[in-house]
């Protein structure tokens, strides 16, 4: 925790984490964890020291008083994990254990090992023996698929009808869409915009899009696709992403009168 | 003769009728062969009075269990047929028992997703049945004797009075407008049938 | 005699094994009466060479076809039966199947490495569930009925005694010397050797 009084410019509330079971602000996970709303077993901590130095060196500085406090942080949640890991206080044991008390404990889990590898073999090799030995899995046949009424129990509570109804009726929040531009162009606007160049019977394609954003440019295609599809116009891209040149056909002559 | 026991293995193994080709094939015999083997098997059946019985569908050969083994067979299986309702089985209920009758294309738009296979385990686990056409020709649902037995309800009466569970209870709309409502707000949201946990017992 | 029909009927309709006691009172027959109908309809499945066999697995009785008829069975629905497990999927079943319930960072201690996606895998394949939490909120898990079944085991007393399994006498000698040896050198600099484990990193 940085010294009271003097708060660092910089918190680690700004360190965001990005892990496979938690996402945000470094002080939130350790709040999380702090209330055993994530499992710090699941935490990967090495990732949180990665993140840690990339932040360093996104900043090219070493701030002191945030790297203590994140050393004793950090310290803190291994200590706490290396405890889950071992069951009841088998630590605090290991610790005051004698080097030769050590090697028979090592030695006691190095047999443990060899003993389930074993095992393992042995479940291996009678899974493959089990093998030929196969089961039916069929539904049940139609009649036998219900329960008969006689033999009907009251299993159901009704609260789960009304709880799921409650839900059906929960109008979901209204979603914010402000920061997605609303459409400005219209296919009517483009039609006429295209209409006008081919007055001068043909134009490029690229001089009808100058300057427009991507919605407008597929709206223009949009436009030339359905005169088109109307005979109006004849196009013609003499290689692929090359130019596209537009021209004007005689029914479109027509056309521009008509709408004239 | 080892041929006979691995067709009867084989029609043991498979839950759908195998066409008498198909037998052979994976026997690597010939057809006349599997056509011994198969009378062979159910003239054993018969006479040795089992609880297996072999039939021919239209698909193919099959084995069923033996029809007067069926008491024994419903006393067996009467628990294991309620199984907890999934999150989309209990909405769809719900909505049944409350609406009933009504369409699937109207329970789809309440849910603000495809009702299609909670409906039909419904309909195959007893709880709601058919009960006519709407008039744009779509199947009514509403739900059965055994639905309010399961529910351990007297009638339809005594379903639980939705209000309590009313997020909004100064709409004075009808439920089934209010639902609907609701339903069409939440289509966009629901692209994907995204089944809460079973807890049948847990409410 | 039509127990025997019925019995046989009900193993044919159930995939899972089943219990003498839930036999006998979906028959409504005494046990005894049971017993001797599983007798005679295993007898006569090996009598005739049937595809069919009755096996008592996972505290039960269930019918499964006939081992020989197992090339024909592969051709007919073109799958093994059961995938092969991993390495590190075997270990942990048996970690597991031996010290239930056991937790994860304990079968990672035997291990030595993380088993997270062993476990995980068990998990998927139903051969392993989970089973409360230790006191420090780890979840605790346990061997399934389904793994009984598919590894051909009457109940987790036919697990061979794990000591089976330990290394010959002289080789665990030679062992416990390299180690003491090690921490006889060791005994030195151990003042300052008080390290958390090393795989707490990247648990």
């Amino acid at each position: 925790m940085p010294p009271p009084g003097r708060p660092s410019p910089l918190r680690l509330i700004d360190l965001e984490l990005d892990l496979e079971v938690f996402a945000g602000p470094f002080d939130l996970l350790l709040t999380l964890i702090l209330r055993e709303e994530i499992d710090l077993l699941e935490v990967d901590l090495a990732d949180v020291v990665i993140t840690y130095i990339d932040f360093l060196e996104a900043r090219g500085e070493l701030d002191l008083e945030l790297a203590t406090e994140f050393l004793v942080l950090i310290t803190a949640l291994l200590e706490l994990k290396s405890r889950l890991m071992l069951p009841g206080e088998e630590l605090e044991d290991l610790l005051e254990l004698a080097p030769d008390e050590a090697a028979a404990e090592l030695l006691e889990r190095l047999l443990a090992a060899h003993r389930y590898r074993g095992a393992a073999d042995f479940l291996s090799a009678r899974l493959a023996a089990e093998g030929p030995y196969r089961f039916r899995s069929a539904p049940l046949p139609e009649p036998l698929a219900r329960a008969t009424l006689p033999l009907a129990d009251a299993i159901y509570p009704p609260a789960r009808l009304t709880r799921a109804i409650g839900a059906l009726l929960t109008l979901p929040p209204q979603v914010n869409v402000s920061h997605i531009p609303t459409a400005k162009v219209s296919v009517a606007e483009r039609l006429a915009h295209v209409r006008a160049l081919l007055r001068r019977g043909s134009f490029r394609f690229d001089d009808a899009v100058i300057g427009a954003d991507r919605v407008t440019v597929a709206v223009t295609l949009f436009a030339l696709l359905e005169l088109y599809k109307q005979g109006e116009l004849a196009w013609v891209q003499e290689r692929p992403f090359g130019e596209i040149t537009v021209a004007a056909t005689d029914r479109s002559a027509r056309g521009l009168r008509a709408s004239a | 003769m080892s041929l006979v026991r691995d067709v009867e293995a084989l029609l043991f193994l498979s839950s759908d009728p195998l066409d008498l080709a198909v037998i052979a094939e994976a026997c690597e015999a010939e057809p006349d062969a599997i056509a011994a083997a198969l009378t062979e098997l159910a003239h054993g059946y018969r006479q040795r009075d089992a609880g297996i019985v072999l039939r021919e569908l239209a698909g193919g050969w099959v084995l069923a269990s033996h029809p007067d083994a069926e008491a024994a067979a419903r006393r067996l299986l009467a628990k294991p047929r309620t199984p907890p309702l999934s999150g989309a089985q209990a909405e769809t209920l719900a909505i049944v028992a409350y609406l009933q009758p009504v369409s699937r294309p109207e329970i789809g738009r309440i849910r603000g997703v495809n009702a299609e296979s909670a409906t039909q385990t419904l309909l195959e686990r007893g709880l709601i049945e058919e009960a006519g056409r709407s008039q744009f020709g779509a199947s009514l649902y509403r739900t059965t004797e055994l639905f309010l037995k399961l529910f351990g309800l007297g009638s339809l009466a005594d379903l639980p009075d939705p209000s309590a569970f009313d997020p909004a209870p100064e709409v004075e709309e009808e439920l089934r407008e209010r639902l609907l409502a609701a339903g069409e707000a939440r289509r966009g949201d629901r692209a994907t049938d995204s089944t809460p946990p079973a807890d049948a017992l847990s409410g």
